[in-house]
């Protein structure tokens, strides 16, 4: 048993390659927790940020700095009342956030942290991430109609056109990366998504920046069509909330619909994921071919500590900013707390074992925060794309663009 | 008119066509609780798919019967309630209202209290504005606006707290002129607030004139000719954005507009862009209009010599002004009593309200959203 | 134009001017001509407001107002008159599409019929509602109890 | 990777097919028909996936469960369901329904009986199909012996795609 136990630590597979269901459980576990984890905090930060753009402050009550605020809400959705309406399809009803969720989390199987974090390898990794990702629609639209409303009918009926629209831009897109991926000598590619990352290292370049700008413009046109894809703005028109009120959630209250915003975060992660793995260099470090050598190395695998540092540093200068006075003294003793455990994942990262092991998760995640940073920047900025003007986009814009660059890679790599 | 047709908004919700597939035709009923109806608007909206076959507004949500208290209470009573039609700007209505009586009575407000009532007048069509353009973004989607706006926005409250003691519903001014004198420094913080707001009417325009996507939702959108608009009444704003060079400041000069000099900003297409770029123009003009006012304001009196009791001799009036939203009459009926016999309020955004149906006709429903938000309809004013 | 207008109607138009303000008093039955010339020939094109006034003492009991302006002369004029109870108008939507609501408010507010509107129904109050708020006769706090009951289910809105 | 549980996800997964496939037919709600569906589609993707078949499996779920399926679910959600139910289901062939799915059954169940015919087809070899690049093998197979049928239905679907668009348009 202790060997079975043991046995993974030593290979350098993905537990669910090596077999062993016993790690691949505890995998599936970390995963599901650490997503559930970036969505509260990613909650925090849209709020706070999107706050700081509009001259605002955004939660400030609970916790130093609103930092509780997250887990408030989640109490408050979660004692609410559940409404069904009487009028609604309740199986359907019932069923469709947890497909939404379910979808969600379902793509986090093959989405490769590092070169062994991941749940498991699949040969047909990126299909089987875009295939069930299109399931989360479903949901959608699933909700439109059993909520036996109008709001929520024409929701679903936007998204579900909007999302079918906006996959075939999104699926030439991946294609023309996958094709870089046979540019090696045997003129095999992959749709593993670690096979794709690994392409990436031994031709030594992210594919965003092969065949400047072909790969650049592929991951342009990814990069619109996942924020259609996932419902955001400026592409929020199922849930558009001046027009429809909620759109396809209008009737959704409390745990479902908490349900709902769940697999819209989780989806959003995912989905970043995928641009990251297939653009980026998944964990690949930066610069790895003009910074490289040992001292780089070393320098590079001490990012995610001086990450977490700085976070204490700006945490504890925090902790000196706060008013000296009376009512402030438990936020204060708080948020010294929170610099102290920042401090301390800071200082454990500085372990070398540890060093090594989180640095890949460390750059995957990083990449990944920029482009949910994104997310938070166009749903500050752009006002909303009317439904002709959104079609128009995918059809007549990003259809045509990510089938050129297919081409266009193709014929290069040939080439 | 033989198209008279084209302006009426009528629909026929009659039996629905009872095919098995081609039952797309949609009856939809937006408000009187929604999030961009700007109030208690409903709009019965007839769809084909996303497309808008025909509306019709169903108003009165909101209605006080403001002309029948009027009726019962003295022409000085009265004047509080003016500020609760178009509650976004008060001082405009107190304007138009007072100055209908004063011409009822045939006095007129000393210049000192013309002068503030343009400063007071011109910050709330400011204000009011801000308020538009931070809501109807938000209507379009972009959220950040609106806080800028409503921070800016809050500067001109705090005069107007400063002035008379109140935010919203001012009640600033007073027939025959104004009751209160100006506050020590109150020039200072007129043109102060004139340099600070300056730069932001630049920062608006920066966040959404060439925004694309803004471009896009609003370009053509709501199209509504020069001739469409006179013949429907619509004023405003909404009626020089569609190329007619018309301000009653101009036409009709009241208070002290005449002795200004400032500009009618006009647009040439009609559309929701044009209203807004005429709208951003309207602010700087207004901030124009103030830094002179400020400028030229004398010393005096600042209330006419009006009997305690106002007793107006009979007669009828109309009197007009320029509100934001575009005519703002009071047609003034006196029985000689110390009650106005009639009193009636031709509310710009009622009539400019007409006109939703032709400009969304055959658009789409994100557009009736756009329009009613390019309108700057108060439902307060529109119900009364 | 006065007397241009008043040659062709002689007794029953009168043009009056109080304060500075053209009007026009016409008798009912030259309405439909009268706003039809101040419209085509007068250049009236702007209606800006319909609206009446109830004098429950006289014979004829509501003054029926349309203020004009015209964009070409910068000019307003006011055509009055006077018509009883029970009598009806010609609706002017079709000179002036504006007054669809206009007129609609007056019959919401007064119970003047306008013949010819394409849709004459109330506009403020539900359609149900009893009673015409705007005539000197319906009390300040009064209402439509029985409607009241019927659609909101309490006793009354005071 | 080894498999587990072969036998139980089987027979899961079957029981799940033909479970959707009789509520497909039997339920009078169509959205409700629709979802079934969608449960049939997925289960067959898992079966495919237990065949080794992975790249085929993926495709179950993104081009029929993720794609037809939310068209057909976008359609259904256009018509009046009141009114769907109400109308007269399309079986009128139910006997030459059951005869045909009798013969149907009648040929398996001798097949499965003849063990003749079951040695001969159990006692081949199967072939070893890699897990690891079947996606390739696919590509390979697609590409290359069958390139002229995989042109040959490419074609037409596009006669079927502009034939949908003659028919939706009134007036080209």
């Amino acid at each position: 048993m202790l060997d079975y136990i043991t046995s993974y630590l030593h290979s350098d597979l993905t537990p669910g390659q090596a077999g062993n269901m016993l790690w691949a459980t505890v995998y599936i576990l970390i995963v599901f927790a650490g997503i559930s984890l970036a969505v509260v905090a990613m909650n925090w930060l849209e709020r706070k940020a999107l706050a700081h753009m509009q001259v605002r402050l955004g939660p400030m009550r609970v916790g130093p700095h609103g930092l509780l605020q997250p887990i408030a809400d989640a109490v408050k959705l979660l004692i609410k009342e559940d409404i069904i309406p009487s009028e609604a399809d309740k199986l359907v009803f019932w069923i469709a956030p947890l497909m939404v969720v379910t979808a969600a989390f379902t793509t986090y199987i093959v989405v490769p942290f590092g070169p062994t974090h991941a749940i498991t390898d699949m040969n047909i990794g990126i299909l089987f991430m875009l295939g069930v990702s299109s399931l989360g629609v479903l949901g959608i639209v699933m909700a439109g109609w059993a909520s036996n409303s109008h709001y929520p009918l024409i929701g679903g009926l936007r998204s579900s056109a909007q999302m079918v629209s906006y996959e075939v831009a999104m699926g030439l897109a991946v294609v023309s990366a996958v094709l870089m991926t046979s540019m090696n000598a045997t003129g095999i590619g992959t749709l593993s998504m670690i096979g794709i990352v690994n392409a990436q290292k031994d031709q030594g370049i992210w594919f965003a920046f092969k065949y400047f700008p072909l790969g650049f413009i592929a991951l342009a046109v990814f990069g619109v069509a996942m924020v259609a894809e996932t419902n955001r703005a400026p592409f929020d028109l199922p849930e558009a909330e001046s027009e429809l009120t909620a759109g396809f959630h209008t009737e959704y209250s409390g745990l479902r619909w908490s349900l709902f915003m769940l697999g819209e975060y989780a989806a959003m992660i995912a989905v970043s994921s995928v641009a990251v793995t297939l653009w980026l260099g998944g964990w690949l470090r930066p610069f790895p071919n003009w910074l490289s050598g040992q001292p780089w190395d070393l320098i590079f695998s001490l990012f995610p500590a001086a990450t977490f540092l700085v976070l204490a540093a700006i945490a504890a200068l925090g902790v000196l900013r706060m008013p000296k006075h009376a009512y402030f003294r438990v936020q204060t003793i708080g948020l010294a707390g929170f610099a102290g455990v920042l401090g301390l994942i800071g200082l454990v990262l500085l372990i070398p074992p540890v060093r090594d092991r989180v640095e890949d998760i460390y750059w995957f995640v990083i990449k990944v925060a920029a482009f949910m940073y994104l997310y938070i920047w166009y749903r500050a900025t752009f006002p909303r794309y009317r439904f002709d003007q959104l079609m128009k986009v995918g059809w007549k814009v990003l259809l045509p663009v990510a089938l050129g660059a297919l081409i266009a890679t193709a014929v290069v790599g040939v080439l | 008119m033989s198209d008279a047709t084209k302006y009426i908004s009528h629909l026929e919700l009659g039996e629905r066509d009872e095919t098995f597939l081609d039952s797309n035709e949609l009856i939809i009923n937006m408000g009187p609780q929604h999030p961009a109806t700007h109030g208690v608007l409903r709009v019965i909206l007839k769809l084909d798919g996303e497309k808008v076959l025909g509306t019709e507004c169903v108003i009165g949500y909101l209605h006080r019967g403001v002309e029948k208290i009027a009726e019962n209470r003295t022409y000085a009573m009265f004047n509080p309630y003016v500020d609760r039609m178009d509650y976004v700007a008060a001082v405009s209505n107190g304007l138009g209202y007072c100055e209908a009586v004063e011409k009822l009575l045939n006095v007129e407000a000393p210049p000192r209290a013309k002068y503030i009532r343009v400063i007071l007048a011109e910050l709330n069509r400011i204000a009011s504005h801000q308020l538009w353009l931070g809501t109807h973004a938000l209507d379009i989607g972009a959220m950040t606006p609106l806080f800028y706006t409503f921070r800016d926005r809050e500067e001109i409250l705090k005069i107007f707290e400063k002035y008379c003691g109140a935010r919203l519903t001012t009640h600033a001014f007073r027939i025959g002129g104004c009751q209160y004198e100006t506050y020590e420094g109150f020039e200072r913080d007129v043109i102060k607030f004139v340099d600070f707001v300056t730069p932001k009417i630049d920062e608006y325009e920066e966040l959404l004139t060439t925004n694309r996507i803004w471009v896009e939702r609003t370009k053509d959108v709501g199209l509504i000719s020069g001739k469409d608009c006179i013949a429907l009444g619509v004023t405003g704003p909404v009626l020089r954005a569609s190329g007619v060079k018309w301000d009653i400041r101009k036409a009709q000069p009241y208070a002290v507009y005449s002795e200004m000099d400032f500009e009618i900003p006009v647009g040439q297409n009609g559309d929701t862009y044009d209203r807004y770029l005429v709208r951003m123009a309207e602010m700087r003009q207004s901030l124009r209009i103030i830094r002179q006012a400020v400028g030229k304001i004398p010393e005096g009196p600042i209330m006419a010599k009006v009997p305690k009791v106002l007793k107006p001799p009979v007669g009828e009036i109309y009197h007009s002004i320029e509100a934001p939203k575009g005519e703002l009459g009071y047609f003034i009926v006196s029985d000689g009593s110390t009650q106005p016999y009639r009193v009636r309020v031709r509310p710009p955004s009622f009539v400019n309200l007409q006109a939703l149906d032709l400009m969304v006709r055959g658009a789409l429903v994100a557009d009736v959203i756009a329009v009613i938000g390019t309108l700057d309809i108060v439902l307060g004013e529109v119900d009364r | 134009m006065v007397a241009k207008l008043k040659g062709q109607y002689g007794s029953g138009l009168e043009a009056l001017s109080y304060l500075g303000q053209n009007y026009l008093v016409a008798d009912r039955s030259l309405i439909p001509e009268i706003l039809q010339i101040l419209r085509d020939e007068e250049q009236f094109d702007y209606c800006v407001d319909v609206t009446a006034v109830h004098y429950p003492e006289r014979p004829k009991q509501f003054e029926v107002f349309w203020i004009l302006y015209s964009f070409e002369r910068n000019e307003r004029i006011r055509v009055k008159t006077g018509i009883s109870d029970g009598e009806s108008l010609p609706s002017s939507v079709g000179l002036w599409p504006t007054a669809n609501w206009l007129e609609r408010e007056v019959f919401d507010m007064f119970g003047i019929k306008f013949d010819g509107h394409p849709d004459l129904k109330r506009i403020l109050l539900p359609d149900g509602w009893k009673g015409y708020p705007l005539r000197k006769d319906y009390g300040i706090i009064q209402q439509d109890n029985e409607w009241v009951q019927i659609n909101l289910g309490i006793e009354s809105g005071q | 990777m080894a498999p587990v549980a072969t036998t139980f996800f089987f027979y899961f997964l079957s029981a799940l097919a033909l479970a959707g496939g009789v509520f497909v037919i039997t339920r009078r709600n169509p959205v409700h028909s629709a979802l079934a569906l969608i449960v049939t589609l997925l289960a067959l993707a898992g079966i495919y996936l237990m065949l080794y078949a992975p790249f085929v499996a993926g495709v179950q779920i993104i081009l029929y469960a993720g794609g037809i399926m939310v068209l057909f679910l976008f359609v259904i959600m256009l018509v009046d369901v009141g009114r769907a139910e109400k109308e007269r289901q399309f079986n009128r062939q139910w006997v030459v329904a059951i005869i045909s799915a009798t013969g149907l059954g009648v040929l398996f169940v001798k097949v499965f009986a003849n063990s003749k015919i079951m040695a001969q087809l159990m006692n081949k070899p199967l072939p070893t199909l890699a897990e690891s690049n079947n996606t390739q093998i696919v590509g390979q197979g697609l590409y290359g012996n069958y390139m002229l049928a995989f042109e040959v239905a490419s074609l037409l679907l596009l006669v079927a795609i502009i034939g949908a668009v003659v028919m939706a348009k009134k007036k080209i």
